[in-house]
């Protein structure tokens, strides 16, 4: 195995090893999802609205904010005893460092994405009419993207001293295509439409993700250099 | 002897802040440099430079004649730092977090290495503890054992007696004086001068960013130095 | 009572408890007339409103001893509180599983747009919140004092859990023992069933907070100890 | 004036003064109830929804998010340096303390609060039919009931090693009254209902911001003593 | 003389640990106590009950013989704390940050107090500049400023001397040399050895929670006390 890859791996192993023995963020994003779930779940009224109608924007938004909670974080162990700058002063290659941490984040959004799916399927009574796989591979692009723009601007925050405060003023307007395309795919499968109707959303979810990740990739070194 | 480590003209501004000013230096194999300074002079700004850690504003550093380039990685190898800050993962344990940096070095014989380091720094018990279990003095000596995991041949220490009590500094010098081998570059940034003045060979005081005064310690007057210090620091506005 | 005595009647109040809940299966098995307009999955009414009962009794417990945890600083408060909220967990755990379950016989749907299904919910993330806070600060002390600020101010939410059925036009059923007008509504055979299943829901918490009130003193004997050890 | 209501007057002041200087938390919430109401706007079909049934809830929603942004960040400048251990060291009482921090605070949610109702007519198109009037002070009662919630675990959460990520799970479940009922409020009032319909709901509003400031002003001595 | 300060029996745990373990003292007025001991022994736990900022486990402190009260604010009039941080609003000017502490604690002519003690510490120039424009030795010398604005009987000062570059000492040592008039009654804990036993009237070595030794500063031997130390330290387990 190439040392890149090692270093990549290494990397994303420690940072699940870490989230692994605190849970912390873990813990608190669940407890957001389902919290937010059932916050919307009853400020909105479902007698008057169809649910299907509301319930695939308001996962969207619930992944959203409940991935800065957890994203915003990532950045937080490191920096506790300078562990971070050790990273880089060891002959990592900063691009092998975002996609370590990314992918781990990217774990662990995907593990709550799935929680909020469900929630919402749960709380609203919802029914998922066309394909779960579909929804799935969905959901994982648009984590993907979340995270890949959430870890390069969680950098950039945790190194302000606005800190995560300021996290969402940098993601939100990049998030706006996931925002949509990932509210058009769950709206239409929610309502039992056929793949063929959403494979081009889930095509440019894709297109998004990959070019978030490349542009984090490159960015990255940019961000961290002291 | 080769010169091991090499900076000319460095300068490093933080906007309207210039902390460090103009700074040449050149150290030879083997050579243990000591910086005094006040606060505030930029001695962890020039330190964080030598190692690679900031990126100076203008001016070169050379590690063994070869210029350090940030989009290179090789020159990492050559180098261990111990900051302010241990880099140290209070939720892995002390051997795990030595495993972590040993492997992005990409280091062969890992789990030897690591028994001789903690061996080294007396940890060997507690090899299994999490840090954050450890006490301030064994975290201090872990993250010496993690500086010099990958056997660099410059060292470079910034105030690493700072919080110290008196028994943990001796554990502390101890380690120092191991590694005046003849075969490693130290320098060390400290504000207590008796301990700078015992370890160090060369010693320079550095003011408002530049080096005010150089000289060897062995022809230093240890009783009037504190008097000498003031008055370089003085004089120098 | 002794430590020893406090794991002896709570072991055998457990048993009896876990005994006793063998019966009241069996009884809303075999024995309890079937209600009329909602058939057999009525039958997980004995399980489910004991179960919410002894859920508030926990929680209530819990609030009440870190009131006076913060008042006298007794750390035996800080303990019962512990205890008590654990309890109280576990069967408002049970509460939530049967109530959807229920739910989706009853109503058709696992969940609805319903104060008191939600503030339920709720409750038992405030007694999440209790537990998170209690394990993320570095000084337990600290920990027990946000903890018990934290269980106060969720049970303020419990009373509001009752009456919410009675402000709100809602899908869950009223009350229909503890009612404001007159006695309980509920044919003689399955009222003693509800009972009988709430004597013995409640024998099972106490059983339990006892085994856990013993457990957490030993543990405070031995780092008691450990610490005499080193001086 | 008596040296207690000083004390209170002086840490408001102090707050003001502070987030005046940074303005921080002021661009960040702002920005922030922007964003989300633009992302919220794309998100929800208003071709199929009739904007006002989602906006209600959507708005107090809103304000809960962004108010844990700001809110959630009251103790992080006084801990920078240990200014808060000052201010407990000093003969200030701690609901002196608590009320005043609540205070600002307040001031700070209520202009947000104002720019999200502003935001969300605007991006929803939205007429307000009913009394503005009787909106305005529904909005100060439930931004009042959430930082007094805020304030008192915002001191909690910044006290245990997780920080602002644990801040959601504690207040959100006590929230829900506030967003109920400040939801049944806005969605009457936008849809020209007459005040007499909503002076309960309004009055509940205000029982449980008095109960959030009481329980608040007594339990902060014990989360803030060392 | 009066008794000042007086604890009785101090005990503090941070859940298993116990940082401080029984410790009685006695301060009279004048005097000026040095606590020495090793990183963890507890030195900032006895000075943060001393001062009423943290709670006792069991144990009393007692100034001019009435107990802390923790639900009572008055007894704070009587104490300054000089901690490791600062206490100061990077925010706010030196200035504004005297004042903010002064009408906390109902000063009367808060105007000409702020004065005095900016003069005395020597940053009447800087009094209108932001904490955050500061250099690391203002800082420290307007925090003391904050110490002693409201007059306290009681100074407690923790490690003061820790990160200052030798001149910024210089200046602090200045001041709290104007701190032994005789009314008011200085502890001070301190890592170094000889900046305590000048200062101090004296001096006491606490070692894992206990006080292990106490004496007069006067009666040490100053060549002799750093060994004298090691051994205390060593020899109480
Ligand atoms: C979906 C989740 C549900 C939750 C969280 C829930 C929660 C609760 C709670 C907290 C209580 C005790 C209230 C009190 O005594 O103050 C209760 C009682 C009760 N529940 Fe549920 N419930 C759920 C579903 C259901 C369903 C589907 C039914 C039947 C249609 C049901 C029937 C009852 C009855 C009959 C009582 C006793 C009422 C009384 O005497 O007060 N519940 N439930
Ligand atoms: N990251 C930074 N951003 C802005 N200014 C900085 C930064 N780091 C250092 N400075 C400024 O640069 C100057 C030199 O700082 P540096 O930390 O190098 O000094 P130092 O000699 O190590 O001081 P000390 O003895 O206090 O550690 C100071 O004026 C400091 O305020
Ligand atoms: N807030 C806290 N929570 C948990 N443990 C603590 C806390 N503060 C101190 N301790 C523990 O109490 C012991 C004594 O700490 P303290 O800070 O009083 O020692 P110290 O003598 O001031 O040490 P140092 O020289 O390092 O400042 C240590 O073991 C420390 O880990
Ligand atoms: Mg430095
Ligand atoms: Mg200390």
């Amino acid at each position: 195995m190439s040392l890149y890859l090692q270093q990549i791996k290494v990397i994303f192993w420690k940072d699940l090893l870490l989230e692994f023995r605190t849970k912390e963020r873990l813990i608190a994003m669940a407890a957001f999802a389902v919290l937010t779930g059932i916050l919307f779940n009853y400020t909105l009224d479902t007698t008057r609205l169809q649910p299907q109608d509301v319930a695939a924007g308001l996962i969207w938004m619930t992944i959203v904010f409940g991935g800065l909670l957890g994203v915003g974080r990532t950045f937080h162990l490191e920096n506790q005893d300078g562990a971070f700058q050790g990273i880089l002063m060891s002959p990592t290659p900063r691009d092998a460092v975002f996609i370590g941490k990314t992918l781990a984040n990217f774990l662990l959004l995907y593990v709550i994405a799935l929680l909020v799916l469900w929630v919402f399927t749960f709380l609203f009574a919802l029914e998922i009419g066309g394909s779960i796989w579909a929804l799935l591979l969905a959901l994982a692009l648009g984590s993907l993207a979340f995270v890949a723009l959430g870890t390069l601007f969680a950098a950039v925050s945790s190194g302000t001293h606005m800190g995560e405060t300021l996290l969402p003023i940098l993601v939100f307007p990049l998030l706006l295509p996931v925002v949509i395309w990932g509210g058009v795919v769950t709206g239409r499968l929610l309502a039992g439409r056929p793949v063929s109707e959403v494979v081009g959303s889930i095509r440019l979810l894709g297109a998004f993700a990959l070019v978030a990740m490349a542009a984090g990739a490159l960015l990255f070194r940019f961000v961290v250099e002291d | 002897m080769d010169t091991v480590l090499e900076a000319k003209g460095l300068v490093r501004e933080y906007g309207p802040v210039v902390a460090v000013n103009g700074v040449d230096l050149s150290l030879q194999q083997g050579e243990f440099l000591g910086i005094f300074g006040p606060n505030g002079a930029g001695k962890s700004s020039l330190l964080g430079m030598l190692g690679g850690g900031l990126r100076p504003t203008s001016g070169s550093v050379s590690i063994c004649g070869e210029p350090l380039n940030f989009s290179e990685v090789d020159w990492r190898y050559r180098v261990g730092v111990l900051s302010h800050q241990g880099f140290l993962y209070e939720q892995l344990t002390a051997k795990e977090n030595l495993q972590f940096y040993g492997q992005l070095f990409g280091l062969t014989e890992l789990d030897s290495r690591i028994g001789r380091r903690l061996e080294q720094v007396g940890l060997t018990e507690r090899a299994g503890s999490r840090v954050s279990e450890l006490s301030h003095g064994m975290r201090h000596r872990l993250s010496l054992a993690r500086t010099l995991l990958h056997d660099p041949d410059v060292v470079l220490l910034d105030e690493p007696f700072t919080g110290l009590d008196p028994s943990a500094s001796a554990v502390l010098r101890d380690v120092l004086r191991e590694l005046k081998d003849g075969s490693r570059t130290v320098v060390m940034v400290t504000h207590n001068l008796s301990e700078g003045l015992e370890l160090a060979t060369h010693i320079t005081i550095q003011v408002s960013g530049r080096l005010a005064w150089q000289g060897m310690a062995a022809e230093v007057d240890r009783v009037g130095f504190g008097r000498f210090y003031h008055d370089v620091v003085e004089g120098h506005p | 009572m002794s430590t020893l005595e406090l794991r002896r009647t709570g072991t055998m109040l457990t048993v009896l408890g876990l005994l006793g809940l063998v019966v009241v299966y069996w009884l809303s098995f075999f024995w309890v007339s079937t209600e009329a307009s909602q058939g057999v999955a009525q039958r997980i009414f004995y399980v489910h409103v004991p179960a919410a009962w002894t859920a508030f009794l926990g929680f209530g417990i819990a609030a009440l001893a870190s009131g006076m945890y913060l008042w006298l600083r007794d750390e035996r408060f800080d303990r019962t509180a512990l205890c008590a909220a654990e309890g109280g967990m576990i069967f408002a755990t049970i509460m939530i599983t049967t109530g959807p379950l229920w739910g989706r016989i009853a109503w058709g749907t696992y969940w609805t747009r319903e104060p008191r299904l939600t503030l339920t919910l709720l409750m038992w993330f405030i007694f999440l919140g209790y537990f998170l806070v209690r394990r993320s600060s570095e000084n337990p002390e600290k920990g027990k004092r946000y903890a018990a600020v934290t269980a106060i101010m969720g049970a303020l939410l419990i009373p509001f859990i009752h009456v919410s059925v009675l402000w709100f036009r809602s899908l869950h059923p009223q009350p229909v023992v503890l009612r404001t007008d007159g006695g309980p509504a509920l044919p003689g055979d399955m009222l003693t069933l509800l009972l009988t299943s709430l004597a013995v829901f409640t024998m099972l918490f106490v059983g339990l907070f006892m085994l856990r009130y013993a457990l957490e003193g030993l543990r405070n004997d031995i780092t008691l100890r450990a610490r005499k050890a080193v001086s």
